[in-house]
Parts: structure tokens; C-alpha cells; sequence
């Protein structure tokens, strides 16, 4: 425990956000408080809004009331960008790395935005190579590091997911949002990115929605339970587990 | 990248108009500056603009009024006519990104049929005629631009040529060095997968718009080198067909590779100009080079051979 | 090694373009070969009138004439210019530059003509314009190589203002395309109908091929005008007239008066639709013996009759190479001063002459369309109502702005 | 200038005329946007050649089968024209764009642009570019009828007649039926579709057969009004996309109501400032971009 007042150090909090969808409720007042230092995982059933949560904190969905706060500062009105410049760096249900561009350029990219050279089109891109150290050490530190001249496109699935967090980690996330990290995986794979996350999660907060109750119970600090777009359940593992209505809600689907 | 390549490809130009007839070669120039410039948006961003001879055109009339009613030099005619272009982009970017995909595809079109209009009615455009009879001048006031210097009893066209052909190295270069820039890296990454270029922190439209611009800016200086060459700006030039005509170059060439762009350029330039004479069949030809490559050849052969190769060209 | 591969892609696109170029020497007949060009729409909108037809009246003019003049060889070559000053310009360039084109015909549509007699004027070559109407050709565009030859706005809007006003027709509503031809069109018709005392209701401009024209044929019916003028060509032309009739105007009264028609407009049209319209030509097919003659050879070779760029074109190109025989040379100046002194005579042309300004000044002749009870034949179209001399015609020399006539 | 309500009735009347064809236009490219994710440019080409056909099938089909006194009338080719051209469709489905399927669908723009290319391209080797007149107008829809305040011809009525029931029964069949259903659950999650039991790879032919066919319905009532001509359809096709992008392609009412407006706009453009009613369409859009960029009736992204 590292304070008494929770909401002192709270990093995000939402205050009755919801969001609609032509009359279709997918997300309803939910307020959400995520502890700093936290690994904070959503769970619950298909459709019960995660990846929707998700979008609204880092406004690619627009709320259509309530407030989001990071760090005590209204964020409700900005832009994905500028969400981004502040800390908050989402991953996605589907792999996202530019697949194109080789992992070592996946990561750079990431590193350039702090260089100040993005819009400058009249400079040689040799000026980035002084980041190519740094972003070898971070491929290095999720084992892509042989793999760092590789066409990203055609690397193996939990390759992909690694490289996605190894560029999450190159921008220093204050924040980092998690969509599924480990879905679509092999034991092996899951086991490796759980690893990682557990290893990024050192001095930084993670929220992560996860359908692997195996990996929320080894990484989660705290667990937030949804359902049909509002908060069923809140607590540790422990505790959410033994919650009479998730068990029914959720749990009991899950395992049945 | 390899430095040969460049330097036989900087002789070729320099020799050419003493093999190739020079009017030919410069519409050669102008066109392959035009796809490469409309290839930063494509190519490198994932935008397809379909009103791209808006740019073109329009960067035509406004150097062809300058030089022809102002009197300006030419050098300063391009330089209007590329900053012209550049600010009617960022109009019609400004209002076509809001919009992705098809419809960027629809708006850029649909932007582009007014910039047509104004070009059929504004006072200084000469209607459906065009705005003919523009002249050379002096460049720099000093060196006139229709002096023919007589080799083996053939009159060339040498110091036009030599300046288009250095406005082409210059615009060309412009675009080589955007794309490998820290900028373009950044492009790359919102062509590959926009979402996730946004969650890294970059304001994607903006760098959306700044591309456009660019790519906007260049097509008009490719169009007011052509106002100089033909000595005329017209209606063709800001017509939804040039601007797919320069969409066709792009595929056929290479979408997202240097040299592609210009290659197709050349290659449908010239076969337009070969086959003249099968009337209307040239647009049934045009469109089977169209669905050939959207069906088999989507890389366009420059594409093709690095693929081959291994290597991006 | 993939430079190597690019670079030899490239090198494949310059090879292609080497084709045809060589440098051309003088003579008498210089380069040894008189070359003519026929560049006209042969694809887009004005194709039927102009087109492959035109390349025939001169490809026929050239087999009449021997193939040969002054014992050098004549060369026809033709291209599409689609319309597009740009791609006539570019053609007319390559042409002049690189193939010893000594003359070029054709060039229906004013923008098209403007931009190669520019250039002609350049580059010191013959341009004899058979298809384009503007009165800019022989005006503020002159130059001593060109010659305007079968029609311009100001002959039709006079011959044809004229004759309406004077059977009555004296209130005018415009339908005009809204370019510089139906302008020019319409401020020369106008100009007349105020000259004989009618006048000019109202007028409206409409975007170049428009499909509808039922707004404006409305608005032309409320105007109460007598004459719905139409200040537009080929297609726009069509539908005008077409919708008229389906609209039920020009049945009480009021009359629909087409301003430039080719007989091909009037075959798409159908006599039931356009009977009773009159306009002004600079030649129709059934007017004599040697016309019907010269339509018969046309015919049997184009499988339609010709129209009056067609038939212009042939005449055209015959007497400029008369024009060279008589001058013993294919110098375009010598050519040029022979052509302006001759007697222009054949079944286009009954004592024509070029001016001064380059304009060929003919008769022109005010046609009416058959009633389908009166046609004998799918070509029988129309008859000629009045014969007017190409000197009351023509914009005379007074009130030209040409640089060269002398005031 | 002062305009009377005869005059405002009368342009009503003629900008609904052209309203029908931009809504009948528009509706097809919404029908094949919605399940094939395409915009089918190839559309103002086959709107053409269902002219063409109605055209051919009066002129030449008599004397092509030696038989040179029969003609394919007004109401047959209303039906064989569709038939035709959705064949066509279809077969251009089949063998080009299924394949593009799983590349970016601006592919698809790029090859039915080139396809209407080819089609024009064709036609105008072998026919007047200026226009060929259609003889085939039956004689029952001839003549003028009076409207009170104006004369408006029979054939024109019966177009925005019929035009209007094809259209309205097109968002019936789409909005309310169970067919319409899985069309729409087609869109959304092709696979859940699939596990119904439904050939979805077959709707989607069948479905961008059907938008072709609408278009050359649409070409075969324009027939007997404006010349039939190779480049009418790509004349159209920038105006429609324009109505397309201001409708905002979020639905089939959305693209029929804007069709209807957008020719009415036009319609009293001619009367005010004729010169621009090829471009009013154009500047709408722009405003309508600045102020709703998805559209009049389009989902917010």
C-alpha cells in the first residue's frame, strides 16, 4: 500500500462517462479509478464494453457525457494525439505495428516523436540513426533484437505483440492501456508477454483488458469487472473472484 | 541508395534532347514530376486524390497569366505558380482530410471539378479556349528561353530544356529528400497503420495536410513547367481526366517507389503520343493498362522488379 | 544489382520515344516531300462532322491532283487533337518540328485552331482551318500564314439574323453555350436582328453539353420571344431542339433557329423533328452537278455524305497545291502570296478568294430542312432557300482588327 | 428577379425530373458501396449502355436476326436492359472485383474506372459522340399533359413516376423485408451472415448485379429524353458522386432524398445563374463538408 487516500494518487479517473450508439447504451456512467503504479485489469463478458472504455479514454470514440481526468487534468476535450503526448499509450485487440517498416523503424518511430524532427521534410533521415541505439537495447529487452532488420509483417504473431510493447515502452508511457495482450496466443507466447508486461509495468501504471483470468491473476493489482457497460465488480483478484454475481455473470460463462 | 544509378540517370537526362525530340522529352519531365509529386500523397501517405490536375492546372494558369499578362521572368512565373498550387492544397486538403479512404478519393474529385469551373469562367483563363500564346521570355531576364542552338543542322530547344530539366532535378529532389526524411518516416508509419501512428502521439492530419501541400505544390510546378513548354495552359490540364491520368502513371509505374512514378510517366506519355492515330481506342487501351494492373500488377513494374530484387527502388 | 534493371526500364521509355526524328534539310520542295497534316477531332463531339471525313476530302484532293506536285511526293498523315488545344498544340509542334509538315487542315474547334495558328505563325508554317468558326482566326489572331476557310461566326449570324428578321422573326431569346463560340455566336446574330430593327428579349447561358435543356427552353417560351435562337453546336444543338419538340415549343408560334448545323446534326435529329429550321452552310452536297459528283466519290469511300468542313478540306488542300505548282516552290511565303492572288473555283467554292486577313470568302447559303414528305433519300435533308455572295456575307475588310489590313 | 409561383412550379417539376435520375444514380452506387465497400465508377458507363441497349435493340436487333421490321420496344427493353447490363455486372464481379476483395478498396475505385474507360472508349469508336436520337417512345406516353400551371410532357411524368416506385420500393425491399436484413447484416459482419446459412460470396454478385441494373433502368428512361450518346454516363458520374458525398452514403433514404433536392438546386440554378448549375452540386458539397464532413445522412465516423 503505498497511500492511505486513494484518490490522492489516482492517475485516471472517470466520473459517469458513457457513450451511445444510436439509442444503444454500450457504456453507462461508469466511474473508473486507476491507482497509479497499479496493474489494473477490465474483465467481463463479450460485449460488456472493455474495448469501448478503451477507445473513450483515448478519444477515438467520443464520450457522450461524463468526464475523463488523468493526473487530475480534464482530458474529456482532446485530441488522441495530445492524450498520447501526455502519456497514455493504448495498444490494440488487433496487432498494431506498422508492418511494412522493419521492427528497428517500428521502434523508431515511436523514439523520433520526442526528437522535434517529425515535420521535417527537408532533412535526411540519416539524423535518426543516433536513436538507433536506444531502440536496439528496447528490442533487445523483449527479444527481437536478431529480428530488428526483419519485414514486420511477416513475423510471428507473438512477435508482433512484443514489438508492439516494445514500442509502447519507447515513449516512456506514464499510462500504458493494454487491449488483449495476450489473445490469439500460444501458452509459450503468453507466458513471454506476460513476462513483459510485468516487466514494463516497473515504475509505470498499466490498464489492460484481458480475457485470460490466468494472466489478470498473476499481473493484477486491482480488477475492475464489467458488464453490459457498467462496473459489475471492483477489487483483487481475490476478491472479485469470489463475488457471488461475477461468479454468476461471468465467471460461471467463462469456466462452463 | 546507389549513387550510379542517379549519376547515369542525371547523364541521361543531360544528353537526352540531342537523341530524343526535346518537346517530347520535357513533356516527358513534366509528367514524371507531376506522378512523382502526386505519389508523396499516395504512395507514401495511403491518400488517393482524384482532383490532383487541380494542382497542375492551376499552377498552368496562374504562370501563364503572370508571364503572359504581368510580364513576370519565368523562374518567378513557377515560383508563383508552386506557391499557388501549394495554397489551393491547403484549402482542399484542409477540407478533403476530414475524410478517408474512398471518400477523401470523392471529395478531392468533386473539389477539383470547381477549380475546373473556375478555369472555364474566370476572366483571365481564356474559357474553353485556354490561355494561349504564353511566352517563354527571358529567364532570369536574362537568357531567352526560345533560342534554338543549331546541332547537326538540327535547331534545339537547349536552354529551355536545360531549365525544365533543372526545375525537374529540383522538384525531384524535393521529393526524394521528403520521403526519406524524419517526416517521411512518420508518413510511412500513418500509410501503415493510422491508428496506431495516432495512439504514438502524432497528429496525423496535420502531418496529413503538410504531405498534401507538398504534394499539391509540386504537381503545380510540374504543370507551370508544362504552361512553358506548350505555351499554353488549358482546360486539360485541371480535368478529372489528367487527374487520372496521373493515378494510372503512378500504378502502372510503382505505387510507393522513386522511381515508379516517373516510369509510368513515360511510358503512357509515350504510348499516347505513339498511338495518336488509333483515335478513340487509346481510352480503351488506357483502361485495360488500368484493370491489368489493379488486377495483376498492383506493385506497377518498378514495384515488380524490387520485389524481385529485394530492394525498394 | 537492381539499378541496373530500373535504370534499363527507363532507357526502354527514352528508346521508344527515339522514333521519327531526323533533321530536315531545304530545297526547292523542301525535304523533298510535301507534307500535310490533317489535324482535327477524329473521337470527340464534332468526330462525325470533321473526323476521318476530313482526311478523306484530302487524301481524295491529293489522289486528284496526281500525288505528286513539282515531281515530289504528297504525304497525308492525320492525328486526333480530341478537342484539346493542348494535344493539338503538342501535335502541331512535332509535326512542324520533326516530320516536315508543311501544312495543316482541319482543326475544327476554335481553341484547337487558335493554338496551331499561334504556332504556325512561329514557326512559318501554312494553317488552312476548315473546322473552327471564331472571327478571332482572321482578327486578333491573325498571322500571315493562316487562312480561314469555309465559315465563321460572324457569316452564319448575319446570313442567317438576316434572313429570320426579315420573314418576320423580330424578337429574339438566346440559348447559348457559355464559351467564346456561343458568345461570339451570339453577339454577332444579335448584332444584325437590332440592325433590321428586331430585338432581343432575353438570353441564357448554359454549361458546354448539357444534357437538359428543358430550364432554358422554358424560360425562352416565357420570354414571349418570337425566335428561340441557339447559340451552340453539335450536341447541345440536338438536345435543344429535341426537347422543344417534346415539350410542345414551337408549335404555337414561336420558332426554334438553330445558328451552326451540320447536315450530320440534322440525320441525328430526323426530319420529323427538325423540318422547317433554317441555318446557314458553307456548302451542302445536293446543290449542283459538280457537288453531287464530288458527294458520289466521297460517299463510296466515307459512306456518308460529306458536310462542309469535309468538302472544305478537299477544296482547301487542292488549291494550295495548285497554289505551290503555280509558285514553283513549297516556300510558305511564296505559297502564302500565290493563294491570296488566286481565283479560288471548284464545286466547293463559285469564284472564292482569300483576303487579305486570310479569310476565304465564298458563298454561303441559307438551307431549310425538308419535310420527311419531300426526302427522297436517307442524305436527301434539306434545301438551299438563298444564295448569299461571300462578300455580304464575310465580315468586311472595314470592320476588321486584323494587323494586316491596313486602315 | 421575381419569380412567379407558375415559374417555381415549373423549374419544381424539371428539377425533380433530374432529381430522379440522380437519385436512381446515386441510390445503385449506395446499394454496391454498402455491401461491396466500392465505389463503382464504372456506374455512369453502364447507365450508358443500358441507353445503348434500348437504343440498339429498337435499331439493330431486327435486321441483325433478318428480321429487319422488329423492333425491341420501350417496355421490353425496360426490362431486357437491366437484364443485360446486371449480367454484365455480374460477370464483372465474378471475375475482377472478387478478386480485389482483400486488397484496399481503392482498388476497386481503380479498376471500374478503368472498366468505364474501356466501355466509353468503345462506344465512342462506333458511335456519334453528339448523340443518337431513341425512336422507340411508346405512343401512349407522348404528347404533353397539363398541370395546371404548365405543360409538362407524358413521358416525363411517367419517368418520375415509375422512377419514384423503383426507388422507394429499393429502400422497402433493403429497410423492411427479411432479404433486406441479411443484405444489411451482410455489411456489418459478413460471417455471422455466412453461419445463417446464406451464400454471401452469391448476395454480393447478385446485389452489384441488381446497382447496374438500376443504373441502366436509369439509362433506359433517359433514352427517349436526351441524346444517347458514349459519354453521357461519365458526364453524370462526377455530379452523382458529388450527391453521393453530400448524402453521405449512410443510407438508401439518405441517397434518394439528396438525389431529389440536389436536381430541384440544380433546376432553379438554371433560372438564376445558368452558368453554374454544372458546379452548384460542387460548392453545396464543400459547404456541407464544412459543416457535416460525414454527410447529410452519413454516420459520424
Amino acid at each position: 500500500m503505498l497511500t492511505e487516500n486513494p484518490l490522492a494518487d489516482c492517475i485516471l479517473e472517470t466520473k459517469r462517462l458513457s457513450k451511445e450508439f444510436k439509442g444503444f447504451a454500450a457504456v453507462t456512467d461508469l466511474n473508473l479509478q486507476v491507482q497509479r503504479g497499479h496493474i489494473h485489469a477490465l474483465i467481463g463478458p463479450n460485449g460488456a464494453g472493455k474495448t469501448t472504455v478503451f477507445n473513450l479514454l483515448t478519444k477515438f470514440l467520443t464520450p457522450t457525457t461524463g468526464t475523463i481526468h488523468f493526473n487530475g487534468i480534464d482530458i474529456t476535450r482532446e485530441e488522441p494525439a495530445e492524450i498520447a503526448l501526455r502519456g497514455v499509450i493504448r495498444s490494440f485487440q488487433i496487432s498494431a505495428v506498422f508492418p511494412g517498416l522493419t521492427p528497428l523503424e517500428n521502434v523508431r518511430v515511436a523514439l523520433q516523436r520526442a526528437t522535434n524532427t517529425s515535420y521535417q521534410f527537408w532533412k535526411s533521415d540519416r539524423c535518426l540513426k543516433q536513436l538507433d541505439d536506444r531502440a536496439m537495447a528496447l528490442l533487445e529487452s523483449v527479444g527481437l533484437a536478431e529480428l530488428s532488420g526483419a519485414i514486420t509483417g511477416e513475423l510471428a504473431y507473438g512477435r508482433k505483440r512484443a514489438l508492439e510493447i516494445a514500442t509502447t515502452l519507447a515513449l516512456e508511457p506514464k499510462l500504458m492501456l493494454l487491449d488483449e495482450p495476450t489473445q490469439g496466443m500460444g501458452a509459450e507466447d503468453v507466458d513471454r508477454i506476460t513476462a513483459l508486461v510485468k516487466q514494463a509495468s516497473a515504475g509505470r501504471t498499466i490498464l489492460m483488458v484481458e480475457h485470460n483470468l490466468k494472466v489478470v491473476e498473476t499481473l493484477a493489482d486491482r480488477i475492475t469487472v464489467l458488464q453490459r457497460g457498467a462496473i459489475l465488480a471492483e477489487g483483487s483478484y481475490a476478491e472479485v473472484s469470489q463475488d457471488p454475481q461475477v461468479m454468476e455473470a461471468y465467471m460461471g460463462s467463462a469456466h462452463a | 541508395m546507389n549513387r550510379y544509378l542517379w549519376l547515369a540517370l542525371l547523364a541521361l537526362g543531360l544528353l537526352a534532347p540531342f537523341a530524343v525530340y526535346p518537346v517530347f522529352m520535357m513533356k516527358l519531365l513534366c509528367f514524371a514530376l507531376f506522378a512523382a509529386a502526386f505519389n508523396l500523397l499516395l504512395g507514401y501517405t495511403g491518400l488517393l486524390s482524384f482532383g490532383h490536375a487541380a494542382f497542375f492546372g492551376g499552377a498552368a494558369y496562374v504562370t501563364g497569366h503572370l508571364v503572359k499578362n504581368l510580364g513576370l521572368t519565368p523562374e518567378l512565373g513557377v515560383l508563383a505558380g508552386t506557391l499557388f498550387a501549394g495554397l489551393l492544397g491547403y484549402l482542399v486538403g484542409s477540407l478533403a482530410i476530414r475524410r478517408q479512404g474512398i471518400y477523401f478519393a470523392m471529395v478531392t474529385l468533386a473539389l477539383a471539378q470547381i477549380v475546373y469551373f473556375l478555369a472555364l469562367k474566370l476572366p483571365f483563363t481564356g474559357g474553353e479556349d485556354g490561355l494561349q500564346g504564353i511566352p517563354r521570355g527571358l529567364l532570369f531576364g536574362l537568357i531567352d528561353l526560345n533560342r534554338h542552338v543549331t546541332v547537326g543542322g538540327t535547331p534545339l530547344p537547349l536552354a529551355l530544356y536545360y531549365f525544365i530539366f533543372a526545375l525537374f532535378c529540383l522538384g525531384f529532389g524535393i521529393i526524394y529528400r521528403a520521403i526519406h526524411s524524419p517526416f517521411g518516416q512518420v508518413l510511412k508509419a500513418i500509410r501503415e497503420n493510422e491508428p496506431r501512428a495516432r495512439s504514438l502521439g502524432y497528429k496525423v492530419e496535420r502531418f496529413k495536410l503538410i504531405a498534401f501541400v507538398l504534394s499539391s505544390a509540386l504537381a503545380g510546378m510540374a504543370g507551370a513547367m508544362k504552361c512553358l513548354v506548350f505555351q499554353l495552359a488549358s482546360l486539360t490540364d485541371v480535368s478529372w481526366h489528367t487527374s487520372g491520368e496521373v493515378v494510372l502513371m503512378t500504378l502502372l509505374g510503382g505505387v510507393g517507389t522513386v522511381l515508379g512514378p516517373a516510369a509510368g510517366a513515360f511510358t503512357v506519355v509515350t504510348l499516347q503520343s505513339q498511338l495518336t492515330m488509333v483515335g478513340p481506342w487509346i481510352t480503351v487501351i488506357i483502361g485495360g493498362i488500368f484493370v491489368v494492373c489493379v488486377l495483376v500488377f498492383r506493385r506497377g513494374f518498378v514495384g515488380e522488379l524490387g520485389r524481385l530484387l529485394r530492394r525498394s527502388l | 544489382m537492381k539499378s541496373l534493371y530500373s535504370s534499363a526500364a527507363l532507357s526502354a521509355s527514352l528508346l521508344l520515344t527515339t522514333a521519327g526524328f531526323a533533321a530536315p534539310p531545304k530545297d526547292t520542295i523542301s525535304d523533298g516531300v510535301v507534307k500535310i497534316g490533317v489535324l482535327t477531332d477524329m473521337s470527340g463531339v464534332y468526330s462525325t462532322l470533321g473526323g476521318k471525313g476530313t482526311q478523306v476530302g484530302v487524301e481524295m484532293a491529293v489522289k486528284d491532283f496526281g500525288g505528286k506536285v513539282l515531281g515530289k511526293p504528297i504525304v497525308v498523315i492525320g492525328a486526333d487533337h480530341q478537342n484539346k488545344a493542348d494535344i493539338a498544340s503538342a501535335k502541331a509542334r512535332e509535326w512542324f518540328d520533326n516530320e516536315k509538315v508543311d501544312m495543316i487542315t482541319g482543326l475544327l474547334n476554335s481553341g484547337c485552331a487558335l493554338a496551331v495558328q499561334k504556332l504556325g505563325g512561329d514557326k512559318k508554317r501554312i494553317t488552312m482551318n476548315t473546322g473552327a468558326a471564331s472571327t478571332e482566326l482572321t482578327n486578333g489572331a491573325w498571322t500571315p500564314y493562316s487562312i480561314h476557310y469555309v465559315y465563321d461566326t460572324y457569316a452564319l449570324g448575319k446570313v442567317t439574323g438576316q434572313a429570320v428578321v426579315q420573314t418576320g422573326g423580330k424578337s429574339w431569346f438566346f440559348i447559348t453555350a457559355d464559351y467564346a463560340f456561343g458568345q461570339s455566336l451570339e453577339g454577332n446574330t444579335s448584332l444584325f436582328v437590332k440592325k433590321l430593327g428586331g430585338k432581343v428579349v432575353g438570353s441564357v447561358r448554359h454549361p458546354l453539353s448539357s444534357a437538359d435543356f428543358s430550364s432554358y427552353l422554358l424560360q425562352a417560351q416565357a420570354s414571349g420571344a418570337q425566335i428561340i435562337g441557339l447559340a451552340n453546336a453539335g450536341g447541345d444543338t440536338i438536345n435543344a431542339i429535341k426537347q422543344a419538340k417534346e415539350f410542345g415549343i414551337g408549335q404555337k408560334g414561336q420558332k426554334l433557329v438553330g445558328l451552326l448545323i451540320f447536315d450530320t446534326d440534322i440525320k441525328s435529329l430526323g426530319l420529323n423533328v427538325a423540318q422547317g429550321m433554317q441555318f446557314t452552310s458553307g456548302f451542302y452536297w445536293d446543290r449542283d452537278e459538280a457537288t453531287r459528283a464530288f458527294a458520289k466519290r466521297f460517299f463510296a469511300i466515307h459512306k456518308a455524305m460529306p458536310t462542309m468542313d469535309q468538302a472544305g478540306a478537299y477544296s482547301a488542300t487542292m488549291n494550295y497545291l495548285k497554289a505551290i505548282k503555280a509558285a514553283g516552290t513549297d516556300d510558305p511565303d511564296a505559297v502564302m502570296a500565290k493563294l491570296k492572288s488566286m481565283d479560288i473555283s471548284d464545286f466547293f467554292a463559285v469564284h472564292g478568294k482569300i483576303r487579305v486577313d486570310g479569310r476565304m470568302v465564298h458563298d454561303m447559303y441559307l438551307m431549310e430542312v425538308k419535310k420527311p414528305s419531300d426526302s427522297k433519300g436517307e442524305w436527301d435533308l434539306l434545301k438551299i432557300v438563298k444564295t448569299v455572295s461571300g462578300d455580304e456575307a464575310f465580315m468586311p475588310l472595314s470592320e476588321s482588327t486584323c494587323p494586316a489590313v491596313k486602315k | 428577379m421575381g419569380m412567379s409561383f407558375q415559374t417555381v412550379m415549373s423549374q419544381v417539376m424539371l428539377g425533380l425530373n433530374n432529381g430522379v435520375f440522380y437519385a436512381i444514380l446515386s441510390l445503385g452506387l449506395a446499394v454496391i458501396f454498402g455491401l461491396l465497400n466500392i465505389v463503382n465508377f464504372v456506374h455512369g458507363a453502364l447507365y450508358m449502355l443500358g441507353a445503348y441497349v434500348a437504343l440498339l435493340g429498337f435499331n439493330q436487333l431486327g435486321p441483325l436476326l433478318g428480321r429487319p421490321d422488329f423492333h425491341l420496344n420501350y417496355w421490353a427493353a425496360l426490362i431486357v436492359a437491366p437484364l443485360v447490363v446486371g449480367a454484365l455486372g455480374v460477370l464483372i464481379e465474378k471475375t475482377m472485383l472478387r478478386r480485389l476483395r482483400k486488397f484496399d478498396h481503392l482498388y476497386g475505385l481503380l479498376l471500374t474506372f478503368g472498366l468505364a474507360l474501356i466501355i466509353q472508349g468503345v462506344f465512342t469508336n462506333y458511335f456519334n459522340v453528339s448523340g443518337d436520337a431513341y425512336d422507340g417512345k411508346p405512343e401512349v406516353l407522348s404528347g404533353v399533359v397539363d398541370l395546371g400551371f404548365m405543360l409538362f410532357p407524358r413521358y416525363r411524368v411517367w419517368v418520375i413516376g415509375i422512377s419514384l416506385v423503383v426507388c422507394f420500393g429499393t429502400w422497402f425491399v433493403i429497410e423492411r423485408t427479411k432479404l433486406g436484413s441479411y443484405l444489411r447484416a451482410g455489411t456489418e459482419n459478413p460471417e455471422l451472415v455466412k453461419a445463417f446459412g446464406i451464400n454471401v460470396p452469391l448476395m454480393i454478385t447478385l446485389t452489384y448485379g441488381f446497382g447496374v441494373g438500376l443504373a441502366a433502368f436509369a439509362g433506359v428512361l433517359a433514352a427517349p429524353i436526351y441524346s444517347v450518346s458514349p459519354v453521357m454516363g461519365s458526364e453524370m458520374i462526377i455530379t452523382v458522386f458529388a450527391v453521393v458525398v453530400i448524402g453521405g452514403m449512410g443510407s438508401i433514404m439518405g441517397s434518394i432524398v439528396t438525389g431529389l433536392l440536389l436536381g430541384m438546386v440544380e433546376g432553379f440554378t438554371k433560372v438564376v445563374y445558368a452558368p453554374a448549375s454544372g458546379t452548384v452540386i460542387f460548392l453545396i458539397m464543400v459547404i456541407v463538408l464544412l459543416v457535416k464532413p460525414a454527410g447529410l445522412f452519413g454516420k459520424e465516423a
